[in-house]
């Protein structure tokens, strides 16, 4: 029993937190989006990416994490990813790191002929192309229209659908970095990937597996998110004057920020949890996602709530970064699934009802 | 107790609401927030006063109709039920009048009064400076005395100036007596925005509107108040000079209170959510638990305009809320922070697009924040309703 | 329109506040347990029952306050018993104040033949006897022993039960005040009310109003109660030093007080106006009642929660006052409906589903 | 990561199962916090110590067997699993003890240690005092110097001592150095109750039982350590004279941190409460909604499960939680009630009966008042771990 991050997994983290902390900063995240007054300045005329970024995670090994050895990669796991997509969070990044090295990877890896594998995770390891995913029903897909391509659910099959086989009806979000679009496509024998396999009732699967992957790194990037905000504000509140006193110095700044940090860090190891429990395979891992999807999302939305009411009026302003982080905290946190989605998929699990 | 609304106070809202429905902008007024926004509004507030709706409440001879606070509640009411545009002009009408009410003098009033109603002066708030937010009394705009010159100059900066950039009055508190301290040696000036020394840079709230303005004053000159309108025009004080805190309390406790925030408001917004859930629920998605939640929010803005019935029985008969209104002032930005936080929750995976719910939810969640933030409201009804030893 | 109590109703509400702080202090209610250990002190052997506040309300004519004045009441409503009851819940007087000169009365008044009436009503004008209520499922009602007689639903049917006509099961309760049993009995001709009439989609006849009518004094019992939890810790704050300075000095204790003292404030006025709707036969009432229940349940169990916290471990001891009102709370949030019934009920009303 | 257990813990897991469900009294004893329920509880912890478990991992010469924490958190685990008693020796073993380990003399280790897990010596704290429960460090209760009679006289007042009415020793801070204020002048006694000079009067906590002490010690006299069992019996001092601030923060980290609230015992209420929602679910009487509460409740017990095993993997290789054990404690005791009163929801009009859940909960309310109330916990978050000022 242990725990905890490996030596190795902590200074990979750390080595992504420094990296993402110097090509990913809030100006960074601000030149992602379309319109500069929105984002609260910038150049404008952003498509939900930050390439410096994504270039240096490409060549740290990041994207190519999960590939196995054979097809370029360092053959890593969820376990080790995961921690890295808090720090993705954290950074504010909003390209499709999860989707591309994380549930693409595992699809590719674990249910895709081998030829089809061979072709595309090479490229996945290589920095050369960026994935995202797409389920039935909301049927969306963020910075869709920077991407390669896509993976996208019909039933229980999975498909991998290129650039030049889909329509992007792009979407308004609240997070301008996200350039959401609702994607329209024709399934077919060449984009089929892998399925008819799902085991509803066990979770397990191509498509059921992809879900799973898919809310557990919206569960990571928003356990960063969180982190990001809280630092913020406790940062803000220790500096920020009023009553002759910083106002972190009062109970009711400080009881706000002790509750809200207490959330984050009751849920950070569900997410932990779940993480190593998709890697492995384990019966509960669809559970346990739910669990760290549910637990996440409610913390994600508390630290955003007490993060911009410890800021006061200068973070409801766009000049300022908080709105960066906390618009994309709301976005996640009902993406694959809200804390209620999610609960209910647990509460199955124990309650049977 | 009587629950009931008199014949006459259903005559008025029959006349309000027939009003309202043939006269509400059809499609609905783009954000009063963005200039060409504001220019739209304008229209909509000059049209609401040639008809007599735009102070309801005030005397015929400032532009009202003479309504009783009853009859007020009623066409707050009936304004949010139709979906009636945002009131871009009421910082002047709920926040300023009310203190011009009590503090000003017959001139100034019957300069100002009519001027504010017909939309002719649109008036933003002055209060916090870049070190004065939940502390106003921490003001460092300065007004300096000048005899020969007949009048008095300002000099500082003031921010989180709602609509700042499309008004062309600001009212505030800056500092007359250099050597006082905190509340004391305060005074309420109010500011053309045209005025020489006068620069507003608008920048962007949180859901990217320019709603926002700095207002920097540079040796900006006040002439004393002859009682002309030619002066008056261009400026003056409200109250006495160092007494302006007072003058500011008033004005905040408005800001808190009833006033600004009807009962209508929110109970139109319950209603908006009751309707997505009953969409909701004829799509096949409204599960209990979420049921529940809006079932829960909708009793709190009944709750709420219960107690606004309470507040206003009691103006009527002459007893003052106090304190108070920071009970109001808690309940109804949490309430519009839960109305929207449920409509989200019923949207489900569409809660990340732009629509009236997500911008609703944004400008809800300025609510805790402004007009003293929540935590000043708590300390407030600890220590002045509940009695709870200060220090 | 007017929203606030008469001048009458308030110099009559401020009286029973009175009568009761000089006959219903914490040691009589004490003195209503039947064990004295667990009340923290006294003699023990009690049974729910303070007995000179009782003959006292009955002699200031709060017992047969709406009693029509024909049986020798004041004609009074469910909105001139209701500020009374709310007293009644600040002082903790356990007795059937709310069953006997409310829900009794009513029932009596609107639904029995007259010859029933004109037996009971100057009988409980006159303070000679007490009589509870209870529903079909629960079938439980307090203060049991010492009652004369019992009125209980069977389906769509109130009878009135003499104390000769029920076996009482006593139940052990959190709030030994209560003395709480399940009655058992047998409905017949000779018990019965009134009955068959109950419109139930619309809420309205015999057992139905009797319900609303039972849950609103629970309701107004509540307020009190609420309010006088708040008080204690109000006063205790003041009092209590730590750290050098009165513990309700420190922000945390203050907001705490200000958010349960806010919830009650809003909650109270939905408990006034469901007694004017009652009052009236207002088509709303049923939902109005409900609303009341609802948000006072769940006000009085913040109160509770909030007055504990503040009074820390003396609050936790017996021989302090405040478990006497903190468990007359918790019973009387879950009685005749706790907040999630209630909000079912609104919930119907509301969405129509 | 590794969330795995070894053969050889697996093994220690089913050793433990198999004796507890042998030999777990059925039925359950009475309260601990009565006079013949503590009796009968003594019974069991003495039971307990001879086969080895009171207190898995000391060394085996203080009655241990030498477990690590791993192996401890299972035993806990499996305590709870089968509804073990309530350990009346907790506060002896769990926050007690850890401070001698660390700052007693080996001669206090061998005396105190084995006498304290074979339950011959009951210990209860005497932290608070009536003008001293959050403020430990207003202690006034006074230890003065007898050169002459070679010891301390220990006089003044220590109260809400849980099961103080029943237990034989107290631990506690008096004011050794007069002239002393605050955290410094402090020195941590180990009294006997039945010493001279000291009045033992139980009182009820809030379900009635008599769990509440207040003890009164007036010229209590505690002979210095010469190192012999015979004079330790008679009591003694932990750490120095005039430091026992910094011993009992130790101790009270224990009680904030993992060692006294082990998830087990979550755990064990979490499955109970599953249990309850089953049944209701098969009565047909299982809303939604309470669903989701039992879920959401269920999820904060795992998660607190998990945070452990990450504070026991930091202990296992040196890293100190440190203030981070005030995190453990809000989440327990909020936890705690939650679980409780989600339980009491499930029960509806049943929930004012006494029963296992209605004691269970008002047992957890005093989790977010003892052992340092919530409030000062949230400041120790804000202020040592998150780095806000502390003025």
């Amino acid at each position: 029993m242990r725990f905890a991050l490996t030596d190795e997994q902590q200074e990979f983290r750390d080595a992504v937190r420094s990296l993402l902390a110097d090509t990913c900063a809030p100006d960074d995240v601000r030149a992602a989006w379309a319109d500069a007054t929105l984002a609260g300045g910038g150049p404008g005329g952003g498509d939900g990416r930050v390439r410096r970024a994504w270039s240096a995670l490409g060549e740290m090994g990041v994207l190519g994490l999960c590939v196995p050895e054979d097809h370029g990669g360092l053959g890593g796991t969820d376990e080790d990813l995961v921690p890295l997509l808090i720090e993705v969070g954290r950074a504010g990044l909003p390209d499709p790191v999860s989707s591309t090295a994380g549930v693409v990877v595992a699809a590719l890896r674990d249910h895709a002929a081998p030829g089809v594998a061979a072709t595309w995770l090479p490229r996945v390891a290589g920095g050369e192309v960026a994935i995202g995913v797409g389920f039935e029903g909301a049927g969306t897909v963020p910075a869709a229209a920077s991407l390669d391509a896509f993976l996208l659910s019909d039933r229980d099959e999975l498909h991998l659908v290129e650039r030049t086989g889909v329509e992007l009806e792009p979407l308004e979000t609240v997070d301008g970095a996200r350039h959401l679009a609702r994607v329209r496509w024709t399934p077919s024998e060449a984009t089929l990937l892998a399925g008819g396999t799902d085991d509803l009732r066990e979770g397990f699967g191509p498509v059921n597996e992809t879900f799973d992957r898919a809310a557990l790194g919206a569960a990571a990037v928003l356990a960063g998110l969180s982190r990001r905000m809280l630092d913020m504000a406790v940062q803000y509140a220790g500096e920020r004057q009023q009553f002759g006193v910083p106002i972190g110095s009062f109970q009711a700044i400080k009881h706000q920020l002790a509750d809200a940090s207490l959330a984050v860090e009751f849920a950070e190891p569900l997410v932990l949890r779940a993480a190593n429990s998709l890697a492995l395979g384990d019966p509960g891992a669809p559970a346990h996602v739910s669990m760290a999807k549910a637990a996440i999302s409610d913390a994600a939305d508390g630290a955003a709530r007490a993060s911009l009411q410890v800021h006061g009026a200068i973070g409801y302003t766009v000049e300022y970064d908080l709105h960066l982080y906390m618009k994309r905290a709301w976005a996640l946190a009902v993406r694959h699934g809200d804390a209620a989605f999610h609960r209910k998929r647990v509460r199955t699990a124990v309650l049977g009802v | 107790m009587d629950l009931n609304w008199s014949g006459a106070e259903e005559a008025f809202r029959d006349e309000a609401r027939t009003w309202l429905e043939a006269n509400v902008p059809r499609p609905s007024l783009p954000s009063g927030d963005t200039a060409a926004g504001f220019a739209a509004h304008l229209d909509w507030e000059r049209t609401l006063h040639d008809a007599g709706w735009a102070v309801v409440s005030w005397p015929r001879a400032y532009g009202g109709r003479d309504a009783s606070l009853w009859e007020w509640l009623i066409f707050e009411e009936e304004y949010y039920r139709v979906g009636a545009p945002q009131r871009v002009t009421q910082n002047g009408i709920f926040l300023l009048a009310p203190s011009i009410f009590e503090f000003g003098s017959p001139a100034q009033q019957d300069h100002y009064l009519p001027r504010m109603s017909a939309a002719v002066d649109l008036w933003c708030q002055g209060w916090s400076e870049p070190n004065a937010g939940s502390d106003l009394a921490a003001v460092r705009s300065r007004a300096t005395r000048d005899d020969d010159a007949g009048g008095w100059v300002l000099s500082g900066q003031k921010t989180w100036t709602t609509r700042g950039a499309f008004c062309n009055y600001l009212f505030g508190l800056f500092r007359s007596d250099p050597e006082s301290e905190r509340h004391r040696g305060l005074t309420y000036f109010m500011v053309p925005l045209d005025a020489d020394g006068v620069t507003v840079r608008g920048f962007g709230r949180l859901d990217g509107d320019e709603g926002f303005a700095e207002v920097f004053l540079d040796d900006v000159f006040i002439p004393d108040d002859d009682g002309t309108p030619a002066t008056m025009e261009r400026g003056g004080i409200l109250g006495e000079v160092d007494r302006g805190w007072g003058v500011a309390m008033s004005t905040a406790s408005s800001e808190r209170g009833l006033t600004l925030r009807s009962p209508g408001r929110f109970q139109a917004t319950a209603s908006r959510l009751v309707d997505l859930a009953r969409q909701r629920s004829s799509d096949g998605q409204l599960t209990e638990l979420l049921a529940d939640r809006v079932t829960e929010a909708w009793i709190a803005a009944e709750a709420y305009a219960l107690y606004t019935l309470s507040d206003v029985t009691d103006i009527a008969e002459g007893r003052s809320p106090g304190a108070r209104s920071s009970y109001n002032k808690l309940f109804w930005s949490e309430l519009d922070v839960r109305l929207h936080e449920v409509a989200l929750e019923l949207l489900g995976p569409d809660a990340e697009l732009v629509g009236p719910w997500t911008t609703g939810y944004q400008f809800a969640l300025s609510g805790p924040i402004y007009a003293g933030t929540n935590e000043i409201q708590r300390n407030i009804v600890a220590e002045r309703v509940l009695g709870l030893p200060r220090k």
